[in-house]
């Protein structure tokens, strides 16, 4: 049996409908998926190989791997790595593939199109215009430092080492804040009230909030592009079924996998060969190619190497904003 | 004289009043329409509620906080009952000592509590299995327990047990004919009390899940990370029912007296 | 029940089980700080200097202390008139402990996100103020301090008024009519014989839901604005989300001993204020 | 327990209560029963009654605690009904004391001088004066809870007393305590009333405190008043069954009335009893009535079998059963052809009392009192099924 | 309160205690010390002392709730120190009685024979029986909460009895009950105490009470037995000055001797009394010795001014203060020489008393008894300042 730790909510259940059953039906390998609270948490727990597969966001990702908890697997043993784009395969020291990247999402600028429009938001610097003052959001610290910061000094010309640029910008987002964020669905009731006008958040979040009926939540790739997230599916170290895991990886790269899920929760697939459904590509409004090329895949390993002082850099920003 | 002036009784009824207003709210928010929590609704609707009953995960949560929640106030009123019998009865020295110990869990953070638990569980080797939830619940609930028992118990005359040994019953005999059936309301507000705490804890609990155990709070809990359907108002509104039946059923079987009961003397 | 009666060890055992919870409950304590003092496998003090060293720290510290200062006050002042009603009707007393008891019992998630609804800027309460007329702007009443006093406030009251009508109840029967008999109005009665006798009640509420307030994580984290961070949310954070054990150990400490200082020094206040009372 | 000083004598006219046909309903039940009763200033007055009588109920009523449903109630001749608890001239001991836990015991004597303003120097000297008074010298600055309960006792009353109220109203104030403290305080009770003479309502269920105690004695029972009257009219002249079997021993002698006129014949299991006929109290007895003949126990004199007796004597034949020797006296139980009756005498009476002896007894006739049986609801107050 | 039936007389030899130099500490404090008591088998033994003088903690030694310090009790000649509650010949009545609220009568008076597993039918018959012996026919099925307190008080007693204990404790089982109940219970304790031969020990600290129920009397104070003795016994002949103040009425004499040999001379307040040197108990008074000169009141016989009296009388001279009658009795109180006197007399005695007369005061010599004054923690127990 394999067991896959996701979050709860509604990825979950396409999980189990859409790659389990298939893979189960063709390999007649059972496999289960089980909902917790905190899937990175899960895997550095003491207890983490009760889980055969889980899915973490990609920066959890490169943090685990420099970690010993990962399971390690050969190019051999997943064969479809081959068609994944190399800088989202997650590896260890000893370049073993300890990450599967799945589908991805992105980070732009969502906006309540009662209140803003994408004019507004034309790039991330907008959001530090004191237009905006108490109608933005921002996610906690945690976040903040690796997603906003680094988006936002690469829209102001640095990287993922030097982050330096963003800061201001990011100063002025902290200023136009009206609260921090902890949990999605607190934004979407933000967001869904119009107490919030927009806030930089996640691609599949405003697919799913349209899908339910909310045509007023919109979102913006600002010129600068958008931050890639993959997410990736990760093996803990001493799970059993080392075997049927495996296949299930392999499968989770492969893009029959990938489309189904990302069709089912708005997000893209990582794999090359992926094929979207025409209808899919409408709602999206663009092409795969068309948004890889407007992503930002910064290097991860040097965010998660900076991350705790930047936490601590961010939040002191955030403190100083009270004042 | 035994009775107020009406400007304080009007504060006291709006005061009361206040209280139950949030949950009201959720109430009202689960038959919303719309595909977010809100209030008042926009559109009526019970669709959430047939989403939680048709959504077998819920349903299976919900089972295993009931399960994890009878075993855990029967076996935690029984440890309480056991040692205020005991302290009350051969040990009223260490009594004080004894409460001290078992009230100190309340002063302790309950973030850094789910933590504490996680490795001790872990070495134990238990994570992920109901023994871990139960053992924290235990911990949790064991102040809430005690109390109720340690007042129903001090009350009892405590002549009672030593008639029934005049009369010839050994001490456990004793306990189970007289002293339980007496002690009878504090046993059930100490079993209900810590039912309802086992059954709504959260932020212990989620750091001790598996793979084949979730209680309905962490589900709850794991649901708002992702998604922000009215389901959830819907299920919380099923979950204030199951608490406000507990209660209910505690004021007629117990009364609600021992929560008003002073600590000591 | 103090007779001197001697146990056996056999009956010792009773006493067993729960001092295996204990046990069990202090030893995972002790392994949690044992953390704290850890930083990549070696001993270091790091967390706790970063806390000395960081204002914006101290501000989280100093604010969590001030505002449970002011939430225990204030559940205490607004609790008191409903122990009142409650202690004087004694016919509706279980009926109205429900209705303080069951919001009591139900999660505290349900309940915040009950507040959410009402207090946002576009919530209940402010549309409600508006339609009446009352307000032009809507108020701010969540994302920053305000809100979480309320969530806070409401949360702990009915801790409140269950602990001061025990005290109120526990008040003699006829220490009321002695004082009318010795010459006392309504007021003098209350100010002089039954305010003085409920403070026990009014003591341990105060004590009570200020740790409860100073250890608090979700309130504070979903009714709280961006800097109204709380050093529960913060050991919450530590946990959940940086994996930062020894942090978080080293943070649960300083909380720790923080609310036992308070706690010694409300403990001296109490001292003075029940001079003479058992 | 001390002189008091001269300045707290009163007027002797002051403090009388005229309680003029008051009822109190709860609900449907009617607790007091048109009660009329009047106290005259600087007395003893002490009701008597098995529980729930009604005394907590007519001190309240006094007090000012609840109303009267119907009739009224004066003091001074003044009408109460108005007069909130607070205005009324009256102090009150309570059964449980309610002393205020919180504050000393000066401080509990002083609560109702700082109530009245009365300047703190006047304050320290009066509370010094009544703590002097009822003994508790040197006790000013105790907690109440470091006092024993005779000592507590004392505070409640002196705490009433530095009011000087002109009445004072007390419940049961010395049921809590133990026997040896009782009587002790029932005698200082006493004193300071009589010093002070303040009209002094004390309510008690103990018939032998309130004989020791009272110049009049009100017997209540289910809301009605029994009797009035001292202590010894009520011993020597109850009214009723119920006032002679609540005050005292007594023997009774279920009978049935054979003759009635200037004597009444009466068929006792005993004998038959012939007796003047103004021995009948609260009734007037027909031929064939069923009555009890009661009689005080010292009343029985016990003989040689065939010694000559003064013709008032009722004489008959019984045998002695046990003699007890409870302290000064002596209590004779005796067989009188299957009825026990009960006798008391010195125990230094010459004259050696057996088990098994052939006696003759003997009470004089007009000691004897007839009454008709008990009602079901006052049989109930002696634990006796109807 | 009827006859029991013969087959539950227990042969008298059973059930007899016998203490032997049993001390009890509790920490330092020593509540009982070197207390040497022989209960025989079927007798009736009252344990008679103040609050705390050790009374339950004796009784809670003999059911074996806690063990001696030093010492040791057989039961029959059987060492109990092994031997654990359940299994001694014992019964016991608990001063708050202890019934199990949750069980009806019959069930509280079967319970015992539950556990001996007797089966069903022989249960009912030995209730029932019982509940007959203690006058409760047909209230067997009643809650507890149903019963009035006397009727408590005998399913308490029942529920011991039926158990046939060879010996009962009773720890101050009628304190809690108004007078008049307690006296109906003291003879109905009496009854069947002696019907059933069982050995009763039984615990109050009511002199009163004593006297009336018991055989012999043990008066203990600050742990130690102070005298052993027959009701009459102790108060006519109290081994010293506790015992006698603390049984009965007593008139203290304080004194001091001054002269010794055949006759002790004694100078007292009340003029320097003259009495046979065999009066002195508990001591041997030497001359300029402080001494408590008791009498009981009754001894004091109150004489017009002049009148001539036998030899042996000792007389004063004295004013009457106060004459109450308390029922049967008359306590008279006078004034000899500034020192507080009392005498009781029948209420019905020739000879009017009257408030500020003159009289004369008589009492024989050798009715006095002359004792070493209390020593400070004895005080205590009378609310004494030492
Ligand atoms: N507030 C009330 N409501 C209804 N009935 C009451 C109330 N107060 C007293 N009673 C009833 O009135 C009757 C008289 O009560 P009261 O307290 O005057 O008796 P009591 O003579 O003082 O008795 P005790 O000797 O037991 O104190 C009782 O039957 C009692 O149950
Ligand atoms: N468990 C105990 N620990 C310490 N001291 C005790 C204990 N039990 C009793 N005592 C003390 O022993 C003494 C005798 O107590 P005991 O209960 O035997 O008195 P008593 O004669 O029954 O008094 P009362 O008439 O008040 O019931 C008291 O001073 C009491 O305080
Ligand atoms: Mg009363
Ligand atoms: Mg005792």
């Amino acid at each position: 049996e394999v067991i896959h730790a996701t979050w709860g909510g509604g990825g979950a259940r396409t999980l189990g409908e859409f790659v389990q059953k298939p893979f189960s039906d063709q390999t007649g390998i059972e496999t289960r998926v089980v909902e917790v609270p905190n899937t990175a948490g899960a895997v550095r727990s003491p207890t983490a190989s009760q889980y055969n597969a889980v899915t973490v966001t990609f920066f959890e990702g490169v943090g685990l791997s420099g970690t010993d908890l990962l399971e390690g697997f050969t190019d051999e043993e997943i064969p479809e790595v081959k068609n994944l784009p190399p800088e989202v395969v997650i590896r260890n020291e000893e370049g073993l593939i300890v990450g599967i990247p799945t589908y991805f999402a992105y980070y732009g600028i969502v906006y309540n199109s009662d209140l803003a429009s994408a004019e507004d938001f034309k790039s991330w610097k907008n959001l530090a215009d004191p237009k905006w003052k108490g109608k933005l959001a921002i996610t906690r610290p945690v976040y903040a430092a690796a997603y906003d910061l680094t988006m936002l000094a690469h829209a102001n010309g640095g990287d993922a080492e030097n982050v330096e640029p963003g800061v201001e910008t990011l100063k002025g987002l902290i200023a136009n804040a009206l609260t921090t964020y902890t949990s999605l669905a607190h934004m979407n009731t933000l967001l869904g009230t119009g107490e919030v006008t927009a806030v930089p958040f996640y691609s599949t979040r405003v697919w799913h909030l349209q899908n339910e009926g909310q045509k007023n939540i919109k979102i913006v790739i600002p010129e600068e592009g958008g931050l890639m997230l993959a997410y990736a599916v990760v093996s803990p170290k001493g799970a059993a079924n080392r075997e049927e895991t495996r296949q299930y990886l392999n499968y989770l790269a492969g893009a029959e996998s990938q489309v189904a899920v990302s069709v089912e929760g708005g997000g893209i697939p990582t794999n090359n060969t992926a094929k979207l459904p025409q209808a899919y590509l409408d709602t999206l409004g663009t092409t795969r190619e068309e948004l890889m090329k407007q992503m930002y895949v910064p290097d991860w390993k040097v965010v998660w190497d900076h991350h705790e002082e930047r936490i601590n850099m961010v939040e002191q920003l955030m403190s100083e904003a009270a004042k | 004289m035994r009775k107020l002036t009406p400007l304080t009784k009007t504060l006291g009824i709006v005061l009361l009043l206040m209280l139950p207003a949030p949950i009201v709210i959720v109430f009202g928010a689960s038959f919303n329409g719309s595909g977010y929590i809100q209030f008042p609704p926009d559109s009526w609707s019970i669709r959430w509620y047939i989403e939680a009953f048709t959504d077998p995960r819920w349903g299976r949560a919900v089972l295993t906080s009931l399960w994890i929640a009878a075993i855990v106030a029967t076996l935690i009123t029984a440890i309480s009952f056991l040692a205020a019998y005991f302290t009350l009865r051969y040990a009223p020295r260490i009594s004080g000592w004894l409460e001290l110990a078992i009230f100190s869990p309340l002063f302790f953070p309950h973030a850094s509590m789910g933590v504490a638990a996680v490795a001790l569980m872990a070495a134990m080797g238990i994570v992920g299995t109901p023994w871990a939830i139960i053992l924290a619940h235990l911990m949790v609930t064991l102040p809430f327990s005690y109390r109720p028992i340690h007042v129903a118990l001090r009350s009892v005359d405590p002549d009672l047990i030593r008639a029934a040994e005049v009369l010839g019953a050994s001490e456990l005999r004793a306990l189970w004919d007289i002293i339980l059936p007496i002690c009878r309301s504090g046993i059930l507000t100490s079993l209900l009390f810590t039912g309802i705490i086992s059954f709504d804890e959260v932020t212990v609990t989620m750091f001790l899940i598996g793979p084949d155990i979730t209680t309905l709070p962490v589900q709850i809990f794991t649901f708002i990370q992702d998604d922000a359907s009215p389901v959830l108002a819907a299920i919380s509104t099923l979950s204030v029912i199951i608490t406000f039946l507990a209660i209910l059923l505690l004021e007629r079987v117990a009364g609600l007296s021992f929560f008003v009961q002073r600590q000591s003397g | 029940m103090n007779t001197g009666e001697k146990p056996t060890l056999a009956k010792g055992l009773m006493l067993l089980p729960a001092l295996i919870v204990l046990g069990l409950f202090f030893i995972s304590v002790i392994m949690l700080f044992s953390n704290a003092f850890v930083d990549r496998g070696g001993f270091s003090l790091k967390y706790f200097e970063q806390i000395l060293s960081r204002p914006d720290y101290h501000v989280v510290f100093y604010r969590t202390v001030l505002t449970s200062i002011v939430v225990a006050l204030l559940a205490v002042l607004l609790a008191y008139p409903i122990a009142l009603l409650l202690w004087r009707s004694e016919r509706h007393r279980n009926m109205l402990l429900i209705v303080v008891l069951v919001p009591w019992l139900v999660s505290l998630v349900v309940r915040t996100y009950g507040w959410i609804i009402l207090l946002g800027p576009k919530g209940f309460l402010n549309a409600f103020l508006g339609w009446v007329g009352v307000i032009d702007t809507p108020l701010k009443l969540m994302f920053n301090d305000t809100g979480i006093v309320i969530g806070l406030t409401h949360v702990l009251i009915p801790f409140a008024v269950v602990s001061i009508l025990a005290s109120l109840l526990s008040i003699e029967e006829n220490l009321e009519e002695a004082s009318r008999v010795l010459g006392a109005n309504r007021l003098q009665t209350f100010r002089t014989i039954v305010l003085p006798l409920s403070l026990p009640g009014v003591f341990t509420s105060l004590m009570v839901i200020y740790l409860a307030s100073v250890g608090a994580i979700v309130t504070p984290l979903l009714l709280g604005g961006i800097t109204e961070k709380f050093v529960g949310s913060q050991i919450y954070q530590e946990v959940m989300a940086t994996f930062n054990m020894s942090k978080a150990a080293a943070w649960s400490i300083c909380l720790l001993t923080l609310s036992f200082v308070s706690l010694v020094i409300l403990k001296l206040i109490e001292r003075r204020a029940l001079r003479g009372q058992e | 327990m001390t002189s008091a000083t001269q300045t707290m004598i009163r007027d002797a006219a002051v403090g009388s209560i005229d309680i003029e046909a008051v009822s109190k309903s709860y609900g449907d039940a009617e607790v007091l029963s048109e009660v009329s009763l009047s106290i005259p200033a600087g007395s003893f007055l002490t009701l008597l009654g098995p529980s729930g009588c009604g005394k907590t109920t007519l001190l309240r009523l006094i007090a000012g605690f609840i109303s009267p449903t119907r009739g009224r109630i004066r003091i001074d001749g003044r009408d109460m009904t108005d007069v909130p608890t607070q205005k009324r001239p009256i102090g009150m001991v309570f059964q449980n004391l309610a002393l205020f836990p919180h504050f000393s015991v000066a401080e509990n004597i002083a609560y109702g001088l700082k109530l009245r303003r009365v300047d703190a120097a006047s304050i320290r000297t009066r509370v010094d004066k009544f703590i002097h008074l009822v003994g508790l010298d040197g006790l000013g600055d105790r907690r109440i809870a470091q006092l024993s309960g005779g000592q507590k006792q004392r505070v409640a009353l002196a705490r009433s007393l530095v009011l000087e109220p002109s009445i004072l109203l007390l419940d049961e104030p010395l049921s809590a305590l133990d026997m040896q403290l009782r009587k002790q305080l029932q005698f200082a009770l006493k004193d300071i009333q009589k010093q002070l003479r303040t009209t002094f309502v004390f309510v008690t269920h103990d018939q032998e405190e309130a004989t020791m105690i009272s110049d009049r004695i009100v017997v209540m029972s289910n809301g009605h008043v029994q009797q009035v009257g001292t202590p010894q009219e009520i011993y020597a002249d109850p009214q009723n069954l119920f006032v002679s079997k609540f005050i005292g021993e007594v023997n009774q002698l279920p009978g049935r009335v054979q003759a009635v006129g200037q004597r009444l014949a009466i068929a006792t299991g005993a004998g038959t009893v012939d007796l003047p006929s103004h021995v009948a109290r609260g009734h007037d007895p027909a031929v064939g009535d069923s009555v009890i003949v009661c009689l005080r126990p010292e009343k029985i004199s016990i003989h040689e079998p065939g010694e000559t007796l003064a013709p008032d004597m009722v004489t008959a034949a019984a045998v002695v059963r046990d003699a007890l020797v409870i302290g000064p006296l002596t209590r004779v139980t005796l067989d009188a052809q299957g009825t026990r009756m009960v006798s008391v005498r010195m125990t230094d009476t010459p004259g050696r009392i057996a088990s098994g002896q052939q006696v003759q007894i003997a009470f004089p006739a007009d000691s004897a009192r007839v009454f008709a049986p008990l009602s079901a609801d006052m049989a109930s107050a002696f634990g006796e099924d109807a």
